[in-house]
């Protein structure tokens, strides 16, 4: 379970991009945060694995503060929860194979990981999560030589072996077409429901939301103007999400 | 940006500018005007000419002491220091970095030792570690080991400093603490620069004629600066020679290995 | 230069922390404190190939096994180009033979670092640059300018500019600067000094009319000679310094008194035998070795003194 | 490295690539290694043993002689004014070298392979022959210096920096074909802007080289801080090396500084 | 106008990205291109400007062969063809002005361009293109502070700065969240209509496509599957681009 604690989080520029957000979200959740281009949404999001400081209140993952952990045990707290990164977030010249036993470092010992050596489990694992994302046969290509729907299918992969009990993804579908959106959101609402893992996830596209959340957040400049289950969110809603209807002849500039 | 900034930055940049030139006309008051040698024709072709009828007797001699031999040596130098060197560079180039290091300070301190290493004449070093292990191969690669941590900390701590650091976040958010964040993100991507910067410094170990030759540690440096200072030139063109064939060489196998990294 | 190595670095005491014992007197090597001194299982030789001669090779190997055989012992023989390294090397019991320049070991022994027992021969040098058949243990550094100079002694350098060699050169500063002090020149502040690396480029810097006046050791104009194949025509000599002591060989002081002589036998004995005369000839264009004292080198001392006094407290 | 996945059918996973090739290179380097170590008689007991005779001559180096700093300064002006001249030149001359030597800007060996031969040649040149050739052209002086350090300073550069011109971004350069740009438009707006800050870089390391090359400066009777450092080592004059020594740094330290502010500011 | 006649693209590695292509586009045309990822969309997009040499047949620009110029002919046809490219290709430290401008260098001298010297005019057609794609508050940011969408934009500016009279576009909303590809979208049928200026387009969104395009070509492993007016792009003939049934659900881009 995640508890916002009053959460605000306000850049060093002064932007304040959370603010006072108070919030649970359940274990099993398919949880999709929505909002315009700069509502902060990813730092919802990277707000919960602690990969930016929130600036007040705080924030519980199953009752432990992971705005107050530290050393080990925010490391064993961070493994816990996998991340999907809308732009991958790769080592572009490592092998696939690598960028996805990566997302187990944190099960084993710092000596071993120097040496890089990784048992045969972990190299199973691994193996499954791509076969799960249909990149077996990739697995040791270099991250780089892969397509960009590719590329966002490993660093599933990666959040996958990972094992976590929580899935963080923001936009994972962004770079991905229309078949292989569809591949990767039933995987994720398979996981979902299969190992009951929690998901946030950050869309944009509201009928991908709507198909596929059972909660929708939606935050606009910082702060949560929506919170409730996938059916209260109308047109209507949406709309005041985003701040402002959509019109057909709504352009930019004149010609 | 507001017209206000851009002429801020503007007047900045003029400023900048105006101090450049200044420096350069400094610069340019201490030289004289450039005027060439009447001789200069004959020396540059008699320079010339020895270079290009090069001392073909001096590359294999049975006693030893000559080209392959004092190149051979040179090359187990400069091999030896520069693995010291690459070695102990590590810890610099990441404590100088700043977006690994963890404090302000600690950058500082690392980036003015490294330059303190760059600044430490090479003579003084030599003598260190004569003192210590007496002239010879030994004391040269000590000091080439040591006198090249300041130039390989610097640039690998400048590439480490460009490099992409969103995948060290994913490391972060598995759960890596900076060790193994460290090893996984960010040692690939810096490798090649590694391998590269490395790869140029065991080049320049090997023309590191000056130290070597003062150091009494065999190897080319001495002979070649014997035989310039008595302008034997058909002995300078056939080290050379000798230098260019094996440079051109490593050249060779160190672009083919860097090829493979990138 | 033309040599980092060449007589450069000749040496005055004042090292630092160590101390270094007085200025006079034969060597440091009562101040051991086994009287029997050190045995050696070993002997380590560096030399810088000295740049009075024409010919400089860096060649170790051939010397190794002469003085191997004769000593019965194994013997390391290493070629630097810088002096100071041999002498600091000697100071911390790395090398036990050397050959240092006169001023070098003047500096050395100070230091407790050396102690002479032999200085090379030579053949003498000829105003033309070319051999003598007398040997002789000395050299002279001359003064030239051009053909066509008015300048026609010392006195008349007074305000011109010459060419030197680094501050701590026997040939390429000390004993021209000491002529200089006697014709009531002052080396640096009658002069328009101009520091130059290796004699070939005071020779070079003469003839492009760099500078009136060089200082350089007898025969360096045989080096460019074939760069500038006239320079002896358009080349004059103004004056001779005093002689200068050749290249001496010198020892630890540390080192037992009987290995000391098997040293100097094994030097001596080399440059009488055919073989060892050639080696040395070809490598060092030395001819053969004499042996020296301490008292020898009174003289230097003087010239250092003088000299030390009056530049380094500029 | 192209380690060619194996093209097998979905459901046999492909077969990690062999370990044989690193594990041998790895084996080779060592061999290498423990060989030259072998060769020269490596010996951490003798490094050791001899520390402290080490430690004798680092205590000599301080305190430094503080009064020495006035004396040095003017000929520490003058290796900085040869040094910003050298170094300009040199990296005028190392910009285009490089951008010819970079396989990603000319696809052609016809040009590359030439200016990589060029560059081998110019790193391969002594200093002392440098200094010889250009005495002999110039006279001695401060000219030949810089001349000298040109061409010590092109040798670092352009290696250094044409091989940061390999590895960058090829979008803004395919960006510029498509805008229609020939060559030479396309390397100022496709190429120049990505490599300029590891231009910077290389040119302020060179910099930095050439205060310390002052060695090179003295062979041609340049002047410069070189000449003292021999002086004073002939003398055993320690406490002023180290004088010397301070000094550099202080100059490289404040290079280091103004350069990076300067270049924070022009971003 | 653009002619395809019997172009083959072969990759060295041995890929037929383009079979046996034969069409033609006429001034004005809205073509959206559609395909699987790997279909030989971008080889189609880049073989038009010469980004890639195809390996047969030629292509033809108003009747005049670009797979045959050289040297400054090149140059001028490619200057009246803009790109908008999927990955932005800016230069991340230059400023988003002087990547704008840098659409434009095809216009002026060499000598100019090298000292950077842009007419007046140039920066008004500059920041006239920023206007359009609302970004001239940007004008002087660097372009790796701009978020992705932000990027994409400035990609389209430069495209619209060079005033060509054709405009090539690999997928140039694939970073933007709705509002922004709506906005992108229309902005470049506006251009299209109103200076009549050809727009050759590679999409995702089947629903985008359909909404935009005047025509669609469908392209499946390199050939042409469908070629034809959007009327008659059913969702049958869509089901046969992409080589199986495409489902309401995964039209994607509606609001
Ligand atoms: N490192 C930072 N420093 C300063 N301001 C930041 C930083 N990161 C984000 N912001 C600002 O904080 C706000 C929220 O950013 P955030 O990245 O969370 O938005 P988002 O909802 O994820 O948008 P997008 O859909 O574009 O990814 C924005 O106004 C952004 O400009
Ligand atoms: N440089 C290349 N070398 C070899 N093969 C390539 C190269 N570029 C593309 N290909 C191959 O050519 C085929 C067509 O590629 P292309 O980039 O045109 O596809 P696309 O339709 O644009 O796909 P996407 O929607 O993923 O961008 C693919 O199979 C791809 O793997
Ligand atoms: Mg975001
Ligand atoms: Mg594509």
């Amino acid at each position: 379970m995640i508890e916002f604690n009053h959460v605000s989080k306000v850049y060093p520029n002064g932007t304040t991009a959370l603010n006072e957000v108070d919030l649970q979200i359940e274990d099993g959740e398919f949880v999709v945060v929505v909002g315009l281009s700069g509502a902060g949404k990813s730092t919802f999001l990277r707000s919960i694995n602690r990969l930016h400081e929130v600036t007040e209140g705080e924030i519980l993952i199953n009752g432990e503060s992971i705005t107050k952990a530290r050393g080990s045990s925010l490391y064993r707290m961070r493994r816990e929860i996998g991340m999907i990164f809308q732009n991958f977030n790769l080592v572009r010249r490592s092998s696939v194979m690598r960028n996805v036993l990566s997302g187990r470092v944190g099960y084993h010992s710092t000596l071993r990981m120097i040496l890089g050596l990784f048992p045969r489990e972990d190299k199973d694992i691994a193996m499954q999560a791509l076969e799960r994302v249909n990149l077996q046969e990739k697995a040791y290509s270099r991250a780089d030589e892969l397509s960009g729907g590719q590329q966002q299918r490993v660093s599933i992969a990666r959040a996958l072996a990972q094992e976590a009990k929580l899935i963080l993804a923001d936009e994972p579908v962004a770079s991905l077409d229309p078949m292989t959106t569809k591949q990767v959101m039933d995987d994720l609402a398979r996981i979902n429901k299969e190992l009951n893992m929690t998901m946030v996830v950050n869309l944009h596209f509201i009928d991908v939301a709507r198909q596929y959340a059972t909660r929708i957040i939606g935050l606009r400049e910082g702060e949560v103007v929506f919170d409730g289950p996938v059916g209260q969110a109308t047109d209507e809603i949406f709309s005041d999400i985003y701040g402002r209807p959509v019109h057909k002849d709504e352009m930019l500039g004149e010609m | 940006m507001k017209p206000q900034e851009i002429w801020k930055r503007n007047t900045k940049r003029i400023l900048i500018a105006v101090v450049v030139l200044l420096i350069y006309i400094w610069a340019f008051s201490g030289i004289p005007v450039i005027q060439i040698k009447e001789t200069s024709g004959e020396v540059f072709s008699s320079i010339m000419s020895g270079i290009f009828s090069p001392d073909w007797g001096y590359v294999y001699d049975p006693a030893g002491e000559d080209l392959l031999r004092t190149l051979l040596e040179t090359l187990a130098i400069a091999l030896l220091g520069t693995f010291i060197s690459s070695l102990l560079c590590i810890p610099f180039s990441f404590m100088a970095a700043r977006n690994i290091a963890k404090t302000k300070f600690m950058v500082g301190t690392s980036k003015s030792v490294l330059s303190f290493i760059r600044v430490f004449p090479d003579i003084v070093l030599a003598l260190l570690f004569i003192k210590a292990v007496g002239p010879g191969p030994f004391a040269g690669v000590l000091a080439l080991g040591i006198g090249a941590v300041g130039m390989l900390g610097k640039l690998i701590a400048e590439s480490v400093e460009s490099i992409d650091l969103s995948a060290r976040e994913a490391l972060i958010a598995t759960g890596g603490n900076p060790v193994k964040t460290f090893m996984f993100a960010v040692v690939p991507q810096v490798l090649p620069n590694f391998f590269s910067f490395v790869l140029y410094r065991f080049e320049v170990n090997l023309r590191a004629a000056t130290i070597l030759g003062v150091i009494g540690a065999g190897g080319i440096g001495a002979p070649l600066i014997f035989a310039l200072s008595v302008r034997d030139w058909e002995r300078v063109g056939i080290i050379l020679l000798g230098i260019i064939v094996m440079v051109t060489i490593l050249d060779a196998i160190s672009s083919r290995i860097r090829s493979r990294l990138i | 230069a033309c040599g980092e190595g060449s007589e450069d670095s000749s040496t005055s005491g004042a090292g630092g922390g160590e101390d270094t014992g007085g200025s006079s007197g034969n060597g440091g090597g009562e101040q051991s404190e086994e009287a029997s001194g050190e045995e050696l299982d070993e002997l380590n030789v560096q030399f810088v190939p000295s740049q009075n001669a024409d010919t400089l090779e860096a060649k170790a190997k051939p010397l190794e096994g002469l003085l191997s055989d004769e000593l019965g012992i194994p013997v390391n023989v290493s070629v630097s180009t810088d002096y100071n390294t041999i002498v600091e090397a000697m100071g911390s019991d790395q090398v036990d033979v050397g050959f240092l320049p006169p001023t070098a070991y003047v500096l050395a022994e100070e230091q407790d670092a050396a102690e002479v027992i032999l200085q090379s021969q030579r053949y003498g040098v000829n105003d033309d640059g070319s051999a003598t058949e007398e040997l002789v243990d000395f050299y002279r550094s001359i003064f030239i300018v051009r053909e066509d100079s008015d300048i026609q002694s010392v006195e008349d350098l007074e305000g011109r500019p010459i060419g030197y060699q680094n501050v701590t050169s026997s040939a390429g500063f000390v004993w021209p600067a000491a002529t200089l002090l006697d014709a009531g020149i002052h080396p640096l502040d009658d002069v328009e000094p101009v520091t130059l690396k290796g004699h070939d480029q005071a020779v070079i810097s003469l003839l492009n009319g760099d500078v009136d006046a060089a200082v350089t050791f007898q025969d360096a104009r045989n080096i460019v000679s074939g760069d500038y194949e006239s320079v002896f025509e358009d080349t004059r000599i103004i004056e001779f310094t005093e002689k200068i002591p050749n290249d001496t060989v010198t020892v630890r002081p540390e080192i037992n008194e009987d290995m000391k002589q098997a040293v100097t036998d094994a030097f001596i004995s080399i440059g009488k035998s055919e073989e060892g005369k050639e080696i040395i000839r070809d490598v060092y264009s030395h001819e053969g070795y004499v042996e020296s004292q301490d008292s020898n080198f009174d003289t230097v001392r003087e010239y250092e003194e003088l000299i030390s006094t009056e530049v380094t407290e500029n | 490295m192209k380690e060619t996945p194996v093209e097998l059918s979905s459901c046999t996973p492909p077969m990690p690539p062999s370990k044989k090739k690193p594990l041998f290179t790895i084996f080779i380097v060592l061999v290498l290694v423990t060989g030259s170590g072998w060769q020269i008689g490596f010996s951490i007991t003798d490094l050791t043993a001899g520390l402290p005779e080490m430690g004798s001559l680092l205590v000599q180096l301080v305190p430094p002689d503080w009064t020495y700093f006035g004396e040095v300064t003017s000929p520490m002006m003058e290796t900085i004014q040869m040094a910003v001249l050298g170094t300009t030149f040199g990296g005028l001359i190392a910009f285009p070298l490089s951008m010819l030597a970079a396989s990603n800007i000319f696809h052609t060996n016809w040009i590359t392979v030439p200016s990589r031969l060029l560059l081998n040649l110019i790193r391969t040149l002594p200093e002392l022959l440098l200094a010889a050739l250009f005495v002999a052209i110039f006279g001695i002086g401060p000219v030949p210096g810089v001349f000298a350090l040109m061409m010590f300073s092109l040798g670092i550069i352009a290696k250094l920096f044409f091989e940061s011109v390999e590895a960058i971004d090829s979008g803004p350069m395919e960006a510029m074909t498509a805008v229609g740009a020939n060559k030479l438009k396309w390397m100022m707006f496709g190429v120049v802007p990505q490599v300029m800050s590891s231009f910077m870089s290389f040119f302020l390391y060179a910099f930095e080289i050439n205060i310390r090359a002052a060695a090179v400066l003295g062979l041609v009777g340049a002047g410069g801080i070189g000449l003292y450092y021999e002086q004073n080592l002939g003398f055993f004059e320690y406490a002023r090396v180290s004088t010397i020594i301070v000094y550099s740094l202080i100059v490289v330290l404040v290079i280091d500084f103004l350069s990076t502010r300067i270049r924070e500011k022009l971003q």
